[in-house]
């Protein structure tokens, strides 16, 4: 435990100086897992949306997909993703594989379930309150959305916290299709694995806890800000 | 083999290296990368991709990677046999070591063979951590037990179905046996102590394989060449002597037919 | 004048138990129509159905001389021509201008014209002292009054009104009954109001339907229903007896 | 890809002929799973509901540590139960490394955050409806909390779903601290990483689609079982 | 007789704004209160803390000699003592048996007992054959007489009424008023009734509070209030006047 206490020293250290790999890995964990989310969001919320506003047959089923692609392995999304962009996979022209490109795109298959999902159970919650009301003050069906959408913001934020989460943590998928080469596609959770396989559990403890101190810090900024955007509104 | 074409192509701005982790986690291609790309004045960059060997020589058929180094002969020579490689090489090599707890309770360090070791460690039914992964490292422990017409099988023989690193050190938490590779075993400490090696059954021979279907042919032939021109060769022997006290890997380059 | 709906062989069914069973009842433009009956009687059902929130299970409704359109491309601008004031309203999270302007804003008002027509709106309930009030802390009249602004600000064509005054004290139903009455005269709306109140149904209405289980047990004008009840039910629940 | 074919083939026939290993490794998944799900779930939703319920100063710090923690590495979580049960750790006497209770306890660990900040926003989202008037109608302190817990059913349900669905997926914990032993600790994801390790990128996929399968099964289970068993409630 | 209630400096504050500021007020035992007042006075907030919901920022409030327990060991047996009915119900998910059923499942009863007190309790508000049907499907007026029955059915010994016959007509008005008049004969009990409805009050109550702008303009005996009014205010309230 002393070589904990003197890896976090080091880290601390390290990360005070500036030094530039550990810098390069935190920004490319940042940049590939918020664009892994935001794409997410940009494909989830409307369809959790769909599925928490409208009834149809067979929706019990599309929810079980759903509910059955929250629990993707990444390491299978990884796969998957490999064998699209492999040399002499169908998208191979691309030349996607071994780049952050191909990071994002299997942490988006990761986190696209999990934002549809919980968004469609926050959507559901107030529906029943919202969407006639919104429709019948003249709503068109985006606007009645976006209304119903408004009020389910609690629930839908922490679709977002806990894809976020997923996405930052997640090392199976990454891994694969990134190749974590150093400098170019080597993120936080790829480092850890090295070090951990390395036997370095100190360091990897280290990088983990300053990987925590990042997600805190993003969290803290996304609570506190949306708190203080819907000031006027329901509190999280 | 010669590279003395009068017009030399560009080299590509990229080439990839499919490897194995204990190549990368020993330490040596971050002295040996970055002095190659200082030949080309870093105009060319190596992603090293360091996974399981089957996985990279997986790699090397998807034509994912450019350039194999690998250490497990059988596969390289189906790989080059089946056309999905060319100009394969030795590179280096160190050799395997049998590692466990000081007490040595199947007294396998009065051995004298490798057949031996594990033959007494089976009969002890001391507890001995296989990687049990393919690996070139289990696929040399499976021919071992082969040699000695012992089936390992029952709770004594752990098959962990992880890389060395993992594995050694599961071995250290049991208190268990294990085969590992010298890189390995300097780089992780471990208060494991080596009781066997310098069987000739026990060596470790690194080889390297263009892939056929590489779009990055110059570089990877570069990168290749790199490690077994002269400079390359020395600068693998004298790997590990400062951290170390003695080198890790050897150099033995030669082409394989 | 083309009326403002005509209902025919309306039937609405739950769990396959029909709740409401309209064979023909017509709604006259332009004048303001009270839909009385006992608790459980259809009310509510019968203006969720005109205001295409709830899909008869058969028969049809017209509006303004064409087909009520509950979905497809005319269904918006129907909706839009319309407001309704629920028994029990939900507000919005926010506060109380974002509330009433709502409808303006979906409808793409301009800001500035906005807010002239929410503080109308708030004034004529009574209610300017809230604008800055989260929706959610109204007491039950305030938030009755609220969603009357809320209905009335965008100017609707038709105006369906659930129990608007059913929390309010004597001295606010009177104003609200102002208000109500004043409108007419105004703009030119056709009213329909839901009301258990008998003498607001007398004071407000021209037009009255009496409902009872469902069904329409008379229907004419408010005048022929509370002074001269044909039927001997409507004439047990306008004297305010119970009717089975 | 027709690789991809007969491996699925293959599996479909070991599956069939009822093949000892895929079974065992089949069952320990879901063991562990279910164990730490069931674990996390004992722990997250009475905390969650209490963090939904009542307010308190400093709440919101409390609530954005949940929220970290919703996105702590695998990895992290193995490393600190490494270290915990290691020979030489604190633990180290109950000599529980490379064992299943040390996965379900690392998976403990990974999901418990989950269901209870998702438990929590679930209940934040009734709370306001519901809790007067249970309080009011004569409910203790716990019979309120029940009450909200069962008008928050929808929403804790996609908690429970989340958090099974990151226990069967996640490799990361289960590797480090199970060490993927063959008959002992070995489950789906490791054996999928193990396939992949080995280049068997189709196998991993096939025993991917095996886990998804289970999942499939397991959630239309839940989603179906809990919709019947509250039949006269709300849909989901 | 110990009063049911005793207020002294009630004050409660919303954003350090008083809402309900209220000097001195008992509340009598086994008798009907009435609280009367414009919307927004401040009728359900006092509700709310005689029924612990609300604790005042200031001033203290005895419940039958004892202080009223906000929290702490008493405050269940205070809490499971009295019944509210809000002025806009809740249901809980499920069907109307259970929503009835509840306050007694909380207090232990036995399933048997459950059972006879719940369709009792059901014939009194008239809504027997509703047993089954989901409690988010009732209308307005079925809600509000089901809320009752849950209130009623735990036998509370204090009844805090919440405008309960806000969304009911007459014949049910009748109805719902006949059961409260009936009660305190046959059980002893104090209740406390909220209503715009000024007959009912007049009808209902022996003693009656008129509330404006959170502070007691008149507390007296009903005849008194509304036949023989001190305050100009109450003169011009009890004639649905406005108030400001
Ligand atoms: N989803 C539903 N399923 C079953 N019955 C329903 C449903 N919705 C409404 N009902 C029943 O239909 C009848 C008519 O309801 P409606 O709300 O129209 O009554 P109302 O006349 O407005 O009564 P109130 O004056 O009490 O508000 C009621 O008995 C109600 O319980
Ligand atoms: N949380 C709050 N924040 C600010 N103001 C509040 C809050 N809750 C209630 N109020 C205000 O306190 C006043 C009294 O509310 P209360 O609900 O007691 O009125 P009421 O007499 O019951 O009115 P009504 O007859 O309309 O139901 C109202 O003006 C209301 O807007
Ligand atoms: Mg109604
Ligand atoms: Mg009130």
């Amino acid at each position: 435990m002393e070589t904990l206490y003197s890896s976090m020293l080091s880290i601390v250290k390290l990360i005070l100086s500036g030094d530039k790999a550990l810098y390069e890995i935190i920004l490319l964990s940042l940049k590939v897992s918020i664009a892994a989310t935001t794409i997410g969001m940009l494909l989830g919320i409307p369809f959790g949306t769909l599925m928490g506003m409208y009834r149809f047959p067979g929706r019990q089923v599309v929810v079980i997909i759903i509910y059955t692609l929250m629990g993707l392995p990444p390491v299978l999304a990884g796969v998957i993703i490999y064998l699209l962009l492999s040399a002499k996979g169908p998208l191979g022209e691309l030349q996607l594989l071994f780049t952050p490109t191909a990071m994002v795109t299997a942490q988006v298959l990761l986190v696209t379930p999990i934002i549809t999902g919980l968004t469609m159970v926050a959507v559901r919650g107030k529906e029943k309150l919202y969407l006639e009301t919104a429709v019948s003050m003249g709503a068109s069906r985006l606007q009645a959305a976006w209304l119903v959408i408004r009020e389910a913001k609690a629930g839908i934020m922490a679709a977002i916290v806990t894809a976020f989460g997923r996405a930052i943590a997640e090392v199976g998928a990454v891994m694969l299709v990134g190749g974590n080469i150093e400098h170019v596609t080597r993120v936080m959770t790829t480092s850890i694995i090295l070090e951990t396989r390395k036997g370095n559990f100190d360091l990897a403890l280290s990088l983990g806890l300053v990987l925590l101190a990042i997600s805190f810090m993003i969290n803290g900024f996304l609570v506190a800000g949306v708190l203080k955007y819907l000031q006027r509104g329901e509190q999280y | 083999y010669t590279a003395a074409a009068p017009k030399k192509p560009a080299i590509e701005s990229e080439v990839t290296l499919a490897t194995t982790t204990s190549t990368q986690d020993s330490g040596l291609l971050d002295v040996m990368i970055p002095a190659f790309e200082k030949k080309f004045k870093n105009k060319v960059k190596v992603k090293v991709v360091a996974v399981g060997t089957g996985q990279a020589i997986q790699l090397g058929k998807d034509s994912n990677a450019d350039v194999l180094l690998v250490h497990a002969r059988k596969s390289e020579d189906e790989f080059v046999a089946q056309g999905y490689g060319i100009k394969a090489c030795d590179v280096m090599y160190n050799q395997f070591l049998l590692v466990g707890p000081k007490d040595d309770p199947a007294k396998a360090a009065a051995a004298k063979n490798a057949v031996e070791a594990f033959t007494k460690i089976a009969e002890a039914k001391a507890k001995f951590v296989s990687r049990g992964d393919d690996s070139g490292t289990h696929k040399k422990e499976k021919s071992i037990w082969d040699k000695s017409t012992i089936k390992p099988q029952g709770s004594w023989y752990i098959s962990a179905g992880q890389g060395m690193g993992e594995t050694l050190r599961m071995a250290e938490e049991m208190g268990a046996y294990t085969l590992v590779d010298e890189a390995t075993f300097l780089t992780n400490k471990t208060n494991q102590v080596i009781l066997f090696k310098g069987d000739k059954d026990l060596i470790n021979p690194y080889g390297m394989i263009q892939v056929k279907s590489t779009r990055k042919k110059v570089a990877a032939n570069e990168l290749i060449w790199f490690f077994i021109s002269p400079q390359g060769q020395k600068m693998i022997g004298d790997f590990g002597k400062n951290k170390f006290g003695k080198s890790i890997f050897v150099p033995d380059f030669k082409w394989r037919k | 004048m083309v009326p403002a709906f005509s209902l025919n062989g309306v039937i609405v069914e739950f769990n396959n138990q029909p709740v409401l069973d309209i064979g023909e009842l017509v709604f006259d433009d332009r004048i303001i129509h009270a839909v009385i009956g006992p608790s459980g009687a259809g009310k509510s059902t019968l203006l969720r159905v005109l205001n295409m929130l709830q899909k008869p299970t058969q028969g049809s409704v017209t509006y303004f001389g064409n087909p009520l359109p509950y979905n497809g491309a005319n269904s918006l601008a129907a909706r839009r021509s319309m407001s309704m004031v629920f028994q029990t309203p939900a507000m919005f999270s926010g506060n109380v201008y974002d509330n009433v302007a709502l409808g303006l804003r979906l409808r793409d008002v301009k800001t500035k014209e906005v807010r002239a027509k929410v503080f109308q709106a708030l004034e004529t309930v009574g209610l300017t002292d809230l604008t800055k009030r989260s929706a959610a802390t109204l007491s039950g009249g305030e938030a009755q009054r609220i969603a009357l602004a809320r209905a009335l600000v965008v100017n609707p064509r038709v105006l369906l009104l659930d129990e608007p005054t059913a929390n309010l004290d004597p001295g606010n139903v009177t104003i609200i009954e102002d208000v109500i009455k004043r409108i007419p005269h105004e703009t030119g709306i056709t009213i329909i109001i839901v009301t258990h109140n008998l003498y607001q149904a007398k004071r407000l209405s021209q037009q009255a339907v009496f409902l009872n289980k469902g069904k329409i047990v008379e229907s004419s004008s408010t005048d022929e229903i509370f002074n001269n009840p044909k039927a001997q039910e409507t004439k047990l629940f306008v004297s305010g007896e119970m009717v089975y």
